[in-house]
């Protein structure tokens, strides 16, 4: 069934785009049918998942590599499924009413949404590491797409890449921690590791942190959430539902599921908690300060994350259970905040709290609703958010549980109280902002919203209220998850009323003096201006880009010299690295050693060799120095004869006869091209390029001469060649080598006269070509079949060599549209 | 300046080799060979040099059979006759110019190199209709009235695709090369002046 | 056992050497001319894989050892297939003189144009 | 047996010959042409399932036996390199059809096709090939076609990047032929499981030498750093069709010829610090070349450099896991190079160039354009749930159970440059594909799809589709995949097998 479902939203996101002609932005409501089914279908589970039995499916898909598509849906699971499809149905509702019909690319954006949400779904219920990564990457994928989805914005674009590399790059290391860990522990199914996790191999820390890593970056944690913030350009729904609701959740999820297994295993309590309240406050303070409602929730959701992943990471069965209890609270609160921003942006065209008055009064529904979801993000009762902050607290009462120790405990506490007082200060901030009265704000005028349009945040905000006033529902969740964790003092459930305690008392310490720092808006937002601003995240995101583009470019222009001679001189090089230096080592070392002085060594075998041997040298050498044309064919071709003697000498009649025919050949044909070109070879002034040039070649030329005189000598067996002439009576041939040729090793003949007929070929297709092409240009006709239609070719070869711009000019005019810019294979 | 625009059109006629549409170049005169007015290649008109050649040519050609044949047993074969066969031509170019060249071809180069690519593959392929390796050699000998015992063997047909193939080679380059670059040359000439000028 | 003549050990040497020289000349001509060297230099260092005896390959009926056919076999198949391609390297050689009036291997105009930016295009 | 091993180069031969005929005949030649890619799918796809298992499938060319005639030879890789090497043939030559039907492409299709089908047979024959000369030559008949083919549709700029492709092969392959005759020298055959027997018995350094000169002369043509500077240089150029093909497979089968020739012959020596360390440089400086450029190709030609680099990388583990995921990473990066290209092609279709300066909002333009395009990209940056993804982990997961700190290096290279690749690519999108197209691409494509080329474009959006689908299959059939390539890596380093099916058993 589970499976089912996600192949049902991988269909729908193939189904809708069409649909869109017909149905418009009411598409959406089509988009809602998968997840809306998978949240039933959950919830219908939900007594059996709760009571401790999960329920699994799998698909194998590279068995040999560990990589399965293993699904398990627990309690942990159940709660984000709640999450992930519930919110998404609502959100695919509201889009409806969101969205006009005539919004550009309406279709890609519900088919993508589909598929992220079938992406998450998939994130939050499986069962292995690679899948969990293939899920993982999905959403990370779809993210960037969603928040490029108004890509003429250049922001959008920046944002999307941003966005993009941060979490995908994180995600790399995460998939490295993921194969360390999987090895480790010997599978790669998470439960199993969870259940028997490995303890004693070094790499386990290493595999743990870049795991986590890969969370952070995910869950938006300081310093890596600087893609958050800017990722709200993208349309409010997709903020919604991506970016507070359940993407940014996946982190926090993954931490949440290993933490039963490793939160005791160092660096990861230490790790997860400093992250994490680090991102807490950072992510309030800044909420503090925004001006747009969407930066002022999105400001407000990173530190609800860095919350969330302190709650997470702590594995202690209160703060499990707290968790689970702010893991639904923040789902619902911040989607209907999300959600209400959508509204008042809709309908009054303006986000900035300092252009917003009245709405409140115009839209008190929608203002119920917002300040319900407020309320709960400021952890008030009876709502659930209340509930889950009272468990936090309860967590890191010094001495109530195990781990962390108290001293860290302390620490902690004081932290989350400076947090939720930062908290509860920007939720009032908001509810002011974007619903009271101003009086030095003119009042805009807008319509009020459909009622279909405010239905999803209410619905949503109502969920928050429910939980809150019935926590039993996300107690039985919590008490499942938590059940394997180490126990406190007495067993916690999440609930309204606790009696009188530590953690009531703070819970008013938070709301007053939340209320105090709401109340002193102005001397907070003055201090934070007059405060040094401390760098700012999304920098060192520059910087890094920056550097790898300097880096790009200056190792691009040094080695990508464009000079065919210096490529060859490096290939050259390479070989003389490679097994010239090699074969140097062994010389020296004495491992070989070259056969003078041995019985076998011989100057020549006779005096005639010699003769040919010096002919060839001085052939050679002249054609290499000469630098007239005729002169150094006429050297070329005694070379060539020189060679054909010497396989005569050699016993190679056939050789000789074939070169002979073949050099004749070659140099009729090098007089037939020979003829029409200057005289002299341009040369090079001599200096130190040409003199390494020759010690270049020298070397080369030297290594593979010393190479053959090695391998000659140490020949291991007698060549094969002894059964061609048993065989040969055989075949009733006479000549060896073209028994061979024909017969015994015909292939590669056969491949030869491939390749002569294919040069033949080459050489006609060449020639003929070029000379139409140039008729073509007497006429100074383009070609007339493309009067408009721009072929493959017609840019290149026009655009080409005309346009004579320099390369400093096409850099100027960039973008210039009137052609100027050159494009692929731009001329001289 | 010459562009090198690629400024081809896609089927508008065959590569320059097609038989029918022939572009200048092949339209040469079917006029006994020699007799044609046309300047050869290289330098002025030199009637020994075509007495020789019209003397040679078809004596090398014999012998380029005959190292064809012989291959087997002595120096030669398909590679060494074909390169002996196309310099008969190649000859025949240099004394005679390109028209006396296309006068005397048997057929177009491009088909000299499917026919022999063809004779090397059925040759290579045809055992393989028995489920025999590819290039198994099969012969078979036949008592003919004049010849008395003559062996055919499978190689020498497939030496006959070596051949062909090299002739078309050298044919196709010296018709590309030779042939066709003199004929630009003489159509650049009647438009130098207008290039010199763009230089 | 079967080592050449240390002369012609020379021999392949300079010829690879100025092959190699040659292939670094921007003249296109002339690295058809190295191309040309350096088939032959292999060639003959296949053909050297062989003892010198000048007994040619033919089962003839005399007495005496033949030369090792299967080098010759390789060298004359290599010998036609550069032979081939160097048909085309020159018909390309005529091509390029064609377009610019000389037979030089120019530089890439992409790289050169990547070689005179002195900051990153884009950074974002 | 025979008959399997003979079709994938003997059948595009004739083919080629028959098209070299058929000229004045393009319908007749592009049928014929696509007939015979078909059947080289068809048997290579019969030929896997024969090898797949871990038999080695041989035939004796001329009935001689091993050291004295030619072996053709397909293990599980060969038979795999040869299926997915001939599927993306067929497509891209669909492609090329469907782009001469719309007039799209003025490249020249009489004697396109004859030499495409040559170089179908020297991609084949040097993937079955189990001879060294034999290798050699099927690397040349590959090679005198792509030379050919680069020219095709000759610019200036092509003209210029043939000539840097052309001597850079031809350096290569006398190299190649010097290290035949050196091999020949030592140990006096040229069969690759003879030579692997023998060279045994030579002395350590002079394998060495041979070994490190092998890599050299494919480390060329695969354009391993720093012998890659060749490459960005011409394929880009080349018309989409080439460079498609080219980008897919050429680099490929050098890359195959470094694993065969690195496990088979040379088995026995470890140069794995070697491979490594140029792994590493490779992946690197690729990547870095690729952030850089500004051409969408260029971008996808630096990215093919620096993906070599993963290759190599899983050879130089010289592990089972290590050589499977090379197998994979192969497979998956064939599919996925030629994918690009063909999108490139399109762009340059309605754009009429691939520089990023001057392309905007291709999505608008033409949606179907950009999905053909993310679905690879994502393939290539390694993300999940594409192919790449499972090359990746393969090779990473290989890597860590490998150790040693020169392959953690490389894992972190590895890594490094999988987000270097994904910001390369993704920077093509985020420019060329998002924003407000350019007023001169909205009236092309106008012109486009009113125009006569409509058919054309249809059907060379539709193949590049049907690419892209190829790249899909890849993923969701990785499970088997990955069985084969762990049966091909168990093959390559315990050749016992293939030397036994080679020397002993003969003819079958």
């Amino acid at each position: 069934m589970l499976i089912f479902a996600l192949v049902l939203h991988a269909a729908f996101a193939v189904l809708l785009p069409p649909l869109v002609r017909v149905l418009g932005a009411r598409v959406f409501f089509v988009a809602s049918l998968p997840p809306a089914l998978a949240v039933l279908w959950a919830l219908s589970q939900a007594p059996r998942i709760v009571s401790g039995r999960p329920i699994s499916a799998s698909v194998a898909w590279v068995p040999a590599l560990d990589i399965s598509l293993d699904f398990r849906v627990d309690a942990l699971a159940l709660a984000m499924v709640v999450l992930v499809s519930g919110i998404g149905a609502a959100i695919f509702c509201y889009s409806v009413g969101y969205f006009h019909a005539d919004e550009r690319g309406i279709g890609r954006l519900a088919s993508v949404m589909v598929l992220f949400s079938g992406a998450m779904l998939g994130v939050v219920t499986t069962d292995n590491l690679f899948a969990l990564y293939v899920f993982w990457e999905l959403t990370s994928v779809t993210s960037f797409l969603l928040i490029g989805h108004d890509d003429r914005k250049e922001q959008a674009r920046r944002a999307a890449l941003q966005a993009l590399v941060t979490t995908v790059g994180t995600g790399l290391f995460m998939l490295v921690g993921f194969i360390l860990l999987g090895g480790i522990g010997g599978t790669f199914r998470i439960s199993e590791l969870v259940a028997d996790p490995p303890t004693d191999s070094p790499w386990l820390p290493v595999a743990l942190v870049l795991i986590l890593v890969g969370a952070f970056a995910k869950s938006a944690q300081a310093p890596l959430h600087f893609w958050l913030p800017a990722a709200m350009v993208a349309p409010t729904p997709i903020s919604a539902y991506l970016h507070a609701a359940t993407m940014v959740k996946g982190g926090v999820y993954l931490v949440a599921r290993l933490a039963p297994g490793f939160a005791d295993v160092d660096p990861w309590r230490a790790l997860v908690l400093t992250v994490g309240l680090a991102t807490m406050l950072v992510g309030g303070w800044r909420a503090l300060r925004q001006d747009d409602l969407k930066l002022l929730l999105a400001y407000g959701t990173v530190s609800q994350l860095g919350f969330l992943i302190v709650l997470g990471g702590t594995g202690t069965q209160v703060a499990a259970a707290a968790m689970i209890g702010t893991l639904l609270a923040h789902g619902f609160f911040k989607s209907t905040l999300f959600l209400t921003v959508g509204v008042i942006d809709h309908q009054t065209g303006t986000r900035s709290i300092a252009a917003l008055t009245g709405i409140g009064r115009r839209m008190p529904v929608l203002a119920g609703a917002g300040a319900l979801a407020a309320a709960s993000m400021a952890g008030l009762p009876p709502l659930i958010g209340f509930v889950g902050k009272e468990a936090a607290l309860e967590a890191f009462l010094p001495g109530h549980v195990p781990a962390p120790s108290p001293a860290a405990a302390g620490v902690m506490l004081a932290g989350l109280v400076v947090g939720s007082i930062l908290t509860f200060a920007y939720s009032a901030r908001f509810v002011w902002g974007a619903f009271a009265d101003k009086e030095t704000v003119s009042e805009r005028r807008f319509q009020s919203p459909s009622w279909a349009f405010v239905t999803a945040p209410v619905l949503l905000s109502a969920a928050g209220l429910l939980l809150g006033v019935a926590p039993q529902a996300a107690d039985a969740v919590a008490q499942s998850y938590a059940a394997p964790l180490p126990v406190g003092d007495k067993p916690y459930h999440l609930a309204l009323w606790h009696g009188f305690g530590p953690t009531l008392g703070l819970t008013a310490l938070v709301i007053a003096a939340g209320a105090l720092l709401f109340a002193a808006r102005r001397t907070v937002e003055q201090a934070q201006k007059a405060l040094a601003r401390w760098p700012e995240a999304e920098l060192g995101y520059h910087l890094f880009v920056h550097a790898i583009y300097a880096a790009a470019l200056s190792v691009t222009r040094r080695l990508q010299s464009g000079s065919l001679s210096v490529y060859l001189g490096v290939i050259l090089a390479t070989m003389l690295a490679l097994p010239g230096v090699r074969l140097v080592a062994a010389l020296v070392n004495g491992d070989l050693r070259l056969p003078f002085g041995s019985e076998e060594f011989r100057i020549w075998d006779s005096p005639l060799e010699g003769v040919v041997a010096v002919v060839l040298i001085v052939a050679t050498i002249a054609v290499a120095r000469e630098h007239r044309r005729f002169p150094a064919l006429i050297m070329l071709g005694a070379l060539g004869f020189g060679v054909a003697g010497l396989f005569v000498l050699h016993g190679a009649p056939d050789l000789a006869l074939t070169l002979i025919l073949v050099e004749t050949l070659t140099m009729i044909i090098l007089v037939f091209v020979l003829r029409r070109l200057p005289s002299t070879f341009n040369v090079r002034p001599n200096g130190w390029t040409k003199r390494f040039t020759v010690l270049l070649c020298s070397a080369a030329g030297t290594f593979i001469a010393v190479t053959l005189w090695l391998m000659t000598d140490a020949r291991t067996a007698t060549p094969i060649s002894g059964g061609f002439a048993e065989r040969a009576e055989e075949v009733g041939g006479r000549n060896l080598v073209n028994v061979i040729l024909v017969d015994f090793r015909a292939l590669d003949t056969f491949g030869e006269i491939v390749v002569l007929a294919t040069a033949a070929v080459a050489v006609a297709s060449l020639v003929l070509l070029n000379r139409r092409s140039r008729v073509m240009e007497q006429n100074g006709a383009e070609t007339p079949e493309e009067n408009g239609a721009e072929t493959e070719d017609a840019k290149e070869g026009t655009a080409g060599p005309r346009a004579g711009i320099g390369t400093k000019e096409i850099l100027g005019n960039d973008l210039r549209p009137d052609g100027a810019h050159q494009p692929n294979e731009g001329g001289e | 300046m010459t562009t090198a625009d690629g400024a081809w059109r896609a089927g508008a006629d065959g590569d320059g080799q097609g038989d029918g549409a022939a572009p200048e170049g092949w339209e040469a005169p079917r006029e006994r060979w020699l007799s044609t007015v046309v300047r050869p290649a290289f330098g002025p008109r030199s009637v020994l040099l075509e007495i020789v050649a019209r003397l040679l040519i078809p004596a090398i050609l014999t012998f380029s059979v005959f190292l064809l044949l012989s291959g087997h047993d002595r120096p030669g074969g398909g590679f060494v006759g074909g390169l002996v066969a196309s310099m008969a031509y190649v000859l025949r170019y240099v004394a005679g110019g390109r028209h006396e060249l296309a006068a005397g071809l048997p057929m177009r180069p491009n088909g000299l190199l499917a026919l022999g690519l063809l004779v090397a593959c059925g040759t290579a392929g045809a055992p393989l209709l028995f489920g025999r390796p590819i290039l198994e050699t099969f012969s078979f000998s036949t008592v003919l009235p004049v010849f008395g015992t003559v062996k055919f063997a499978s190689f020498l047909l497939f030496d006959i695709g070596v051949f062909l193939i090299v002739v078309g080679l050298v044919l196709s380059v010296v018709a590309a090369l030779g042939a066709r670059m003199e004929a630009e040359e003489e159509e650049a000439r009647v438009r130098r002046p207008r290039r010199e000028g763009g230089r | 056992m079967s080592a050449p003549g240390f002369i012609l050990v020379i021999a392949v040497a300079v010829l690879y050497s100025s092959g190699f020289y040659l292939l670094l000349q921007r003249s296109l001509m002339r690295v058809v001319f190295g191309i040309t060297a350096l088939g032959h230099a292999a060639n003959i260092s296949l053909l050297l894989t062989d003892e010198a005896i000048t007994l040619p390959p033919l089962l003839t009926g005399h007495e005496g050892e033949l030369s090792d056919p299967l080098p010759q076999a390789m060298t004359l198949t290599a010998i036609v297939i550069t032979f081939g391609v160097t048909t085309f390297l020159l018909a390309l050689a005529y091509r390029v003189w064609l377009g610019d009036g000389n037979d030089e291997v120019p530089n890439d105009v992409e790289d050169r144009r990547i070689k005179q930016l002195s900051e990153p295009e884009d950074s974002a | 047996m025979n008959l399997l091993l003979v079709i994938p180069f003997l059948v595009p031969l004739v083919g080629a010959a028959v098209t070299l005929l058929l000229r004045r005949t393009p319908r007749a030649q592009q049928a014929a042409s696509v007939l015979v890619l078909a059947a080289v799918v068809v048997d290579a796809a019969l030929l896997l399932a024969k090898t797949a298992g871990g038999t080695v499938a041989t035939s004796q060319a001329g009935a001689w036996e091993a050291p004295l005639g030619i072996t053709i030879v397909a293990d599980a890789l060969s038979a795999l390199l040869v299926l997915v090497s001939s599927v993306v043939l067929l497509v891209v030559l669909l492609y090329a059809i469907g782009q001469d039907i719309g007039g799209l492409s003025r490249a020249m299709p009489q004697v396109f096709h004859p030499i495409y089908l040559v170089l179908t047979a020297g991609v084949c024959l040097s993937f079955l090939a189990g001879d060294l000369f034999n290798l050699f030559v099927g690397f040349e008949v590959m090679l005198t076609a792509s030379y050919a083919l680069i020219t095709q549709a000759p610019t200036r700029a092509r003209v210029r990047a043939s000539m840097i492709y052309t001597v850079v092969s031809l350096t290569s392959s006398i190299l190649f032929l010097t290290g035949v005759a050196l091999v020949y020298g030592l140990t006096g055959t040229v069969n690759m499981a003879d030579i692997a027997e023998k060279l045994g018995a030579a002395p350590e350094e002079l394998r060495m030498v041979l070994a490190l000169l092998f890599l050299v002369v494919f480390g060329i043509k695969s354009a391993l750093v720093p012998m890659h500077f060749w490459l960005p240089d011409s394929y880009p150029v080349a018309i989409t069709r080439i460079s498609a093909i080219f980008a897919a497979l050429l680099t490929k089968v050098a890359v195959y010829a470094i694993i065969r020739s690195q496990t088979l012959l040379f088995g026995r020596d470890d140069i794995s610090a070697v491979l490594l360390w140029m792994a590493i440089a490779t992946m690197i400086v690729g990547i870095l070349g690729a952030l850089v450029q500004d051409d969408i190709n260029r971008v996808v030609a630096f990215t093919l450099v620096s993906h070599i680099g993963y290759m190599i990388f899983g050879l130089g583990l010289n592990t089972v896991a290590g050589i499977a995921g090379v197998v994979i990473y192969l497979v998956h990066h064939i599919v996925v190079q030629a994918s690009l290209f063909l999108v490139n092609g399109l762009i340059r279709q309605y754009v009429g160039h691939t520089s990023l300066r001057a392309v905007r909002g291709l999505t608008t333009v033409s949606p179907a354009l950009a999905l053909f395009f993310l679905l690879p990209a994502m393939s290539l940056a390694g993300l999940p749930p594409m192919s790449g993804f499972v090359a990746k982990v393969a090779l990473f997961k290989a890597g860590i159970e490998a150790g040693g700190w020169l392959v953690y290096l490389g894992v972190v290279a590895g890594v490094l440059t999988s987000l270097l690749t994904l910001m390369a690519i993704f920077r093509i999108w985020v420019r060329g594909f998002w924003g407000t197209p350019m007023p001169d691409m909205v009236e092309a494509r106008a012109q486009l799809r009113s125009g006569s080329s409509r058919a054309g474009l249809r059907f060379t959006t539709a193949m590049t589709g049907v690419m892209v689908g190829v790249g899909i299959t890849v993923a969701v059939m990785a499970g088997p995949l990955t069985d084969i390539a762990f049966t091909a890596a168990r093959e390559l380093l315990d050749p016992s097998a293939y030397i036994d099916a080679v020397l002993q058993k003969g003819p079958s």
